[in-house]
């Protein structure tokens, strides 16, 4: 299959649907993340044999079974793993990786790192609910500080980690960051993901109905949600807000909230996202901001262009291939010191 | 030269090189090997480095050893005891006095005994020779240094690039006393330092220096090893790992599908990941992983794109794979894993060689989890059962479990080249594109159990795989008590169909007698030669080596049976002897095992033997 | 209420509750089964979850159940068929029409028979008795959600909370059919709902309404089950996770060290790890580690520190954590590794239950690295073997693998409360502040083998452990081949030197006869009344059932020779019978063999045994 | 063993040294690390009893067995988890958890960041070779980009990790850097790593004269060493350079060399060294400067207080228990719902 065959293709999302009865409770924000995958993938227009979505194990990476692709179901915290092999193996497939907070960070911690850092052409998606839903609710590597969980009956006393500021600190060249309620907005951001060369992680906040509920009620209970959800788009001013009049701005070395229009502050003084910066410094502070204090960045945090492994790999093997005298096994086996026995 | 007239014929001959570290035993022992095998000697070789990287100069950890056995019979290992010891330093005396044959020959470099060194190697006195009981032996104490340094006095260079080719004074003195030329170590001179002439020269003139030495001094023997019998044919040397590297590429050929090897480095499996590395030229993807697991995993990503993927590694690193291993066995995808043995438990003995895996090869995935298991036996064969376990993997879609060890891995023997025309063509059954009605678990009406495997890409295929238990036939996730059944039953028959691409069992000696010998995986070589020696001694022994081991061959019962006693040997505590008893309960196993890292003597096997006879 | 006179008197009775997730099954079935325990009544019980999380309402993949057999005599499992089957909804009478007893009551609400209910359950009529060909069963249509309406119509309740309850309606049908006092209920409400006087009321209400229902519905039997001669003293009722988490707990009790729990959450074994860490009051510590890798490792450090260490897994995480339970093996620590067993391979039926992880325990690590392995065979019973284990783990200084699974972990049964005083003492061998003369890997005189255990901290004592092959008795690193083989063979003495803490393996029934059905673990339920039912039909066979399986019971050669057959049955493919033939091979194993994620029933047990009689 | 018992004690470097025999190659750099340990371990002054080593596998693990204190050379990447139960169960301990850049950051990984990020109080020397020493000689997760080594014959493909920015982007607390040839600042940050409440990972660069020799050139020889060396220290001046008048200094979010003396820069532009602020930006900025743009910092990057994992359980148990009614297996056992068969 080679490049050219990829032409864009006519696809509705329902093209995208398997035969499977979803089976995620009711309520479940998983279900709005599929919606919005199948969307983008409609919308991508690439063949839909070509698409590879591999999962790990957790309520989320049941995941494949209602897609119409090519799917793998694996065990846990290996996804990361098996889609690098898949996408070096054949780097024409769209893979996508589906994982969960569990998934990826704590059993699949190290495959995440590694992929992260190689940058391989992933499409990470990492369901973040804060909590081991297939399991019947124990605390995961996100889970925030003091929650009562069945494994932490009187409260976590670990710190959790911050997605972005992990894979930033691997060496990420792509972060964004998705809510399983506004669809649009994660079909937008899936998009963006597939499009970038590397491995695009993108860290979807998920409300888990059963055993996390509401952990994310901070960012998107409606009396509050706007003026905690900034939406970044490259090249565009960091406004948010009900009124549209708060912005971020830079203030010795750190980030802050400023009202555009009090204290003489005019628009000019709002940061404008560059997604595009190699330097991940304000990429990891934009992805590190928290409510109540400050509003979550949603949308491609960061997104830098380099060389991806699969293709830095074919690309040597093509020059090693082109340099060697060997290009085949009768000629390795009878290459070097041989001897004759008459 | 009226030393040469009493010229003795051998059979065969073991010499064992050793020195430092630095002192460049292994090269010497190569270039040895290469003129023995030139000449047309069969040969086996092992190099048995210290387990530090470089251990503390002139003691005994830091010895640095290389064996030979050469021949004009068929060599089947690299001899349990030096006829000739050469020893660079008092350290290597020490480290080899147990493994020289009685009244056998040892060179040393006499400048070497030096009080400071004398005591860097634990002797207590000044007197090595008499300390370590060598009186009867035919000991050459040879000024090497001194005549290195003197042969190059003119050459120009410094002290220490000087006594750099003390081996090849060495090596003089042993092509000497095996009367053999060294046109092919000139011309390896020329190859490799051929930008140097300076060095080139001088060790050409070292070399010279040691054969002259040899031919003045007396003592020294003059032996004469007649050219083998040999199968006719172009050979080349090969190590146990490269000879695995190169069999999983020539599987990967014949099945014309990219190789992809997903592995983490670990002793003594690295270098298979390292020739397939260097094979970027074949189109051969290695990735290297953070960990086992990644390995195999990246490997089951791969094999599920479509390329024929291996992972390698070694005892502990196939611990950390099971669980993912587990997961190729239900999905029913195309793997080979590789495990070279080393000695075990935990970290135990990583330099060192034992076949204690092989029942965690059989049994330590979660639940009923059957797979195809192999062994080679000997550094060459590497090749044949890494082809093999490709094409098994490939054409009935299942992991494949491949055992090699230490001692095999890296020893070195004589590969015949095949055309690769003469390997069998390898042909997965491939799902077609546009096959509406593709099942992911469908099973072929002609009894093979093999499903077929669909490759993303492939327009109309889309399908999905995974770790629950699936519905036969169509693949989906099915919680039927009865369909795990069935489930279970056709993973078990796929595997146990696997007999069909086994040979039967051969057995090496009459087919019926009063012992069999029984091993498996890389002992054959201390076994057989152990058996021919009873056998010529008139005892009516035979011996079957197994390298089939999941599914044994068809009639293995019927070998078994024609024997009045069994005894299987092993290095471990009796793994095979208890899958027999799983197997073939009806006969009785006596066994003999051996768990020091190191491979079995032919001397002890013969004893051992003989209390069955 | 004239119908109370034919009261029919039983032995036993199996009640099956089924409903959706949201029926509340579990605690209907739970407040059954105290009341008969109350009683005096033996109970057994199991619940049947679906596989997700909340499967969607009204389908079969949503039914949620829980059995419960009770009985004048000793209960030994939850039953296989149900006497009586309570269906909340037409999904609940699909998914379990198969495990209803021939001729037995079936109590459904006919309030759920609509169009809607039928097609999402997978029927293809709207008459379900007959398409499920239950004409010669007693069925019941009850109007259950009516009559619940109807009884709290009054409640100021709305309609959900009202419709909540429906579940105390079939319970009084339940309590009126078995004659069964509900004093035990009503207070469970008060304590339960204390708070909420208008649900306390509303449950006794309609408790009582399905009481009086029944008390009119002349078709429903009246049976009467008597209590039980069950050993005087305390009970609690307890389910085999938790029976392991306080068995465990009670071993650091009684060795004086705090227990450390490092674990990865992994279905059915998760409740263990939970179950500790309730217990922070009795100064239990759990790691809720990032992966199996991390549990066991994090627990060797502890163990290494001093602490009664434990890790908590399933099969799938028992494979990953093979590499490490090596480094413990090798370094002689102490550690409990226990795996609840599910379905497999692979991620394979996670939910359901399987022993076929046996082999995997006895030999998945690398090397020989023999460690020992016992089972549970009952819920309460995996208090006594964690604590033995543990036991084991601590005087011997070595890793334990206790074995449980899904059946036993989330069935739960009576637990007879002996004070601990009742339980042995558990002292491990520490080495002495200020003896200078400590040496890690020596053994003692008194041939146990059992080295001293240095604890950080103490002065004096500071050593070095690790994974690389030690020097007998100093523990410092040894490539000496001679010295493996002696580790080698000391590590296998001190594993079967434990045999000194296994009692004799016992027999159930006659000690010699016809046959002898073998088993081991949790299938000791279900084997013992099938046995007993031979028995009782007047056959010679006899039941062994082993808990102890590395080292096996001293008098287990005998206990097997005394019997003209011998059959082994076990949920896998044959891995004990197996394992006897390695360990006495002398003998004929006959297997029975299940793998479907499901227990044993009786009844089919009795048809394979009955072959061999 | 309680607090109280943890005297200041009277030792030399002489006292942790074991009877074994060093083994590695003469002139490898794991020599001196071994030596700066030694020391400092004798200056802390604790009693060496409390101390425990443990490693994983590698030539730099073997460093247990050279020590005369409790040690653990355990299996391969798992030295992380290992130690993190050693601390946990014994928190009176001085835990030091010996590793390599393969042991902590390819197979140990995972453990690695989820030990920063629980903040065990644990001292983590990682000794970064850039290579795999023990197997002999393939590239690591650290190994610079287009390296050939044993398995990338043709040259890596791959983008190294960043010890520090990987650290903190976990979240950790303490990051500092050493160098082999350099004892005396060694053993002085260690003496900080041991000081500091919390995971501490020190980098240690060192040198494999057999397999990655000279890795570190850039940074240590002899003509340029002053000049891409900077040896920070709280509260100080970050001023280095062979004449002493070099200085790091911000500009527009980002760091810059200055010359004291040249464009009107004084001391005063140059930044002063704040270890202690929790915020990582500036931390991560300079754990990230590579030679021979910028010069390489030593010395503690970060140092930020806060509670400690094994702590933090401590605390919570001691609380569980005083409002607890269960306090043995008896009480335990009759508690809840039981009843008499008599
Ligand atoms: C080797 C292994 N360990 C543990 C488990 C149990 N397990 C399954 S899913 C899961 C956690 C899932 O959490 P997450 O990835 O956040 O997914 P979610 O269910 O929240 O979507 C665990 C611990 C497993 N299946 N396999
Ligand atoms: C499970 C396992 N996998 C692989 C190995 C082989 N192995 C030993 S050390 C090592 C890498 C060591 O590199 P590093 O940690 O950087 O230490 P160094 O030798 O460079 O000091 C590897 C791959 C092993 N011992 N165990
Ligand atoms: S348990 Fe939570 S995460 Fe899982 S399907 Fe239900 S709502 Fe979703
Ligand atoms: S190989 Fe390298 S890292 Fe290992 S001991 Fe030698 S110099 Fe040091
Ligand atoms: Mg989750
Ligand atoms: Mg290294």
């Amino acid at each position: 299959m080679s490049e050219a065959n990829i032409n864009v293709q006519q696809y509705t999302a329902a093209d995208f649907k398997s035969d499977q009865e979803v089976r995620w409770c009711p309520g479940c924000g998983d279900h709005a993340v599929l919606n919005a995958v199948q969307r983008a993938m409609a919308e991508l227009g690439k063949p839909k044999e070509n698409y590879a979505v591999i999962s790990g194990i957790g309520c989320s990476s049941r995941f494949p079974y209602y897609m119409n692709t090519y799917g793998f179901h694996s065990i846990h915290g290996r996804a990361g793993a098996i889609a690098s092999g898949t996408k070096t193996a054949n780097p024409n497939l769209s893979v996508w990786q589906i994982t969960g907070d569990g998934d990826a960070l704590a059993i699949g911690g190290n495959h995440f790192i590694h992929e992260v850092r190689r940058n391989v052409n992933l499409n990470v998606l990492l369901f973040n609910n804060e909590i081991y839903g297939l399991t019947k609710g124990q605390y995961s590597p996100t889970t925030k500080f003091g929650k009562k969980t069945k494994t932490s009956p009187y409260g976590t006393i670990e710190q959790p980690f911050k997605v972005g500021q992990l894979t930033l600190g691997a060496g990420g060249t792509f972060f964004a960051r998705a809510l399983d309620n506004n669809i649009k907005h994660a079909t937008q951001t899936f998009i963006e993901a597939e499009k970038h060369n590397g491995t695009s992680v993108v860290e979807i906040l998920v409300n888990c109905v059963i055993y996390a509920d509401q952990t994310h009620a901070l960012i998107t209970d409606k009396e509050h949600k706007e003026d905690r959800q900034l939406y970044l788009e490259h090249g565009k001013k960091m406004i948010f807000g009900k009124d549209n009049n708060k912005g971020i701005a830079l203030d010795h070395g750190r980030l802050k909230i400023v009202t555009i229009g009090e204290d003489g502050i005019t628009e000019a003084d709002v940061l404008t996202h560059d997604a595009k910066n190699p330097d991940p410094t304000i990429h990891m502070m934009l992805s590190n901001m928290q409510a109540p204090e400050m509003p979550v960045a949603f949308g491609v945090i960061r997104s830098v262009d380099t060389f991806t492994y699969e293709k830095a790999l074919e690309a040597r093997i093509e020059e090693t291939k082109a340099a060697s005298k060997i290009h085949s096994m009768d000629e390795l086996l009878n290459s070097g010191e041989t001897w004759k026995v008459e | 030269m009226d030393k040469k007239a009493n010229v003795v014929e051998k059979e065969a001959v073991v010499i064992r090189f050793s020195g430092d570290s630095g002192d460049g035993m292994q090269l010497t022992g190569n270039l040895f090997t290469d003129e023995s095998a030139l000449f047309g000697n069969d040969v086996a070789t092992f190099p048995d480095y210290p387990a530090e990287i470089r251990a503390p100069q002139g003691t005994v950890g830091g010895v640095s050893g290389f064996q030979v056995h050469f021949g004009k019979r068929k060599i089947h290992t690299p001899g349990d005891y030096a006829d000739v010891l050469v020893a660079m330093n008092p350290a290597a005396l020490m480290a080899n006095r147990r493994w020289i044959k009685k009244g056998g020959t040892v060179i040393t470099d006499v400048d070497t005994f030096t009080e400071k060194n004398f005591l860097k190697a634990g002797f207590k006195t000044d007197d090595p020779i008499t300390e370590l009981k060598l009186e009867d032996y035919n000991v050459i104490l040879a000024p090497v240094s001194t005549l290195t340094k003197e042969a190059l006095k003119d050459s120009g260079l410094d002290n220490k690039s000087i006594l750099r080719s003390k081996n090849m004074f060495a090596l003089g003195i042993c092509y000497n006393l095996f009367d053999k030329s060294f046109e092919n170590t000139f011309n390896y001179f020329e190859r490799k330092f051929g930008k140097k002439p300076q060095i080139v020269e001088a060790n050409k003139k070292v070399l010279q220096a040691g054969y002259d030495y040899a031919s003045n001094v007396h003592a020294l023997p003059s032996y004469r090893v007649e050219p083998a019998k040999i199968e006719k044919g172009k050979y080349r040397s090969i190590s146990g790992n490269q000879a695995t590297a190169w069999g999983l590429l020539a599987a990967a050929e014949k099945a014309n599908l990219p190789l992809f090897c997903g592995s983490y480095p670990i002793t003594p499996a690295t270098e298979i990941l390292q020739y397939i590395a260097e094979r970027q030229d074949l189109g051969a993807k290695t990735f290297q992983a953070e960990d086992e697991i990644a390995g195999i995993c990246t490997a089951i990503g791969a094999s599920f794109a479509g390329n024929f993927a291996v992972t390698t590694t070694s005892g502990p690193g196939l611990a950390l794979k099971t669980e993912a291993a587990g997961l190729a066995v239900i999905t029913e995808l195309p793997l080979v894993i590789v495990d070279v043995q080393r000695g075990g438990p935990s970290t135990g003995l990583p330099t060192k060689t034992e076949q204690a895996d092989l029942l965690q090869a059989l049994y330590s995935r979660n639940g009923e989890s059957p797979l195809p298991v192999i062994a080679a036996s000997s550094p060459a064969d590497c090749f044949e059962y890494a082809f093999q376990a490709g094409r098994i993997a490939l054409e009935h879609m299942t992991p494949v479990i491949l055992l090699t060890d230490g001692f095999i891995a890296n020893g070195t023997a004589p590969m015949r080249i095949k055309p690769m025309s003469e390997y069998p063509t390898i042909t997965p059954r491939f799902a077609k594109e546009g096959n509406s009605n593709y099942q992911p678990y469908g099973r072929p009406s002609d009894g093979s159990m093999t499903r077929e495997w669909a490759i993303p890409g492939t327009k109309g295929l889309e399908h999905r795989i995974g770790g629950l238990e699936k519905m036969a036939v169509t693949g989906t996730v099915s919680y039927v008590p009865e369909n795990h059944q069935v489930m279970t039953d056709e993973r078990q028959a796929k595997v146990d169909q696997v007999v069909v691409k086994v040979p039967d069992q051969e057995v090496i000696g009459d087919a019926s007698g009063d012992l069999l010998v029984v091993g498996w995986g890389s002992t054959y070589g201390h076994l057989h030669d152990a058996v021919d020696e009873l056998r010529t001694e008139g005892h009516k022994v035979s011996f079957a080596n197994f390298n089939y081991i999941n599914p044994l061959p068809k009639n293995t019962a019927d070998v078994l049976g024609r024997f009045k006693k069994i005894v299987v040997a092993e290095l471990n505590s009796g793994q095979f002897a208890n899958y027999l008893r799983i197997n073939f309960q009806q006969f009785e196993y006596n066994q003999y095992n051996k768990v020091q890292g190191l491979p079995f003597t032919v001397e002890e096997l013969k004893e051992a033997f003989k209390k069955y006879l």
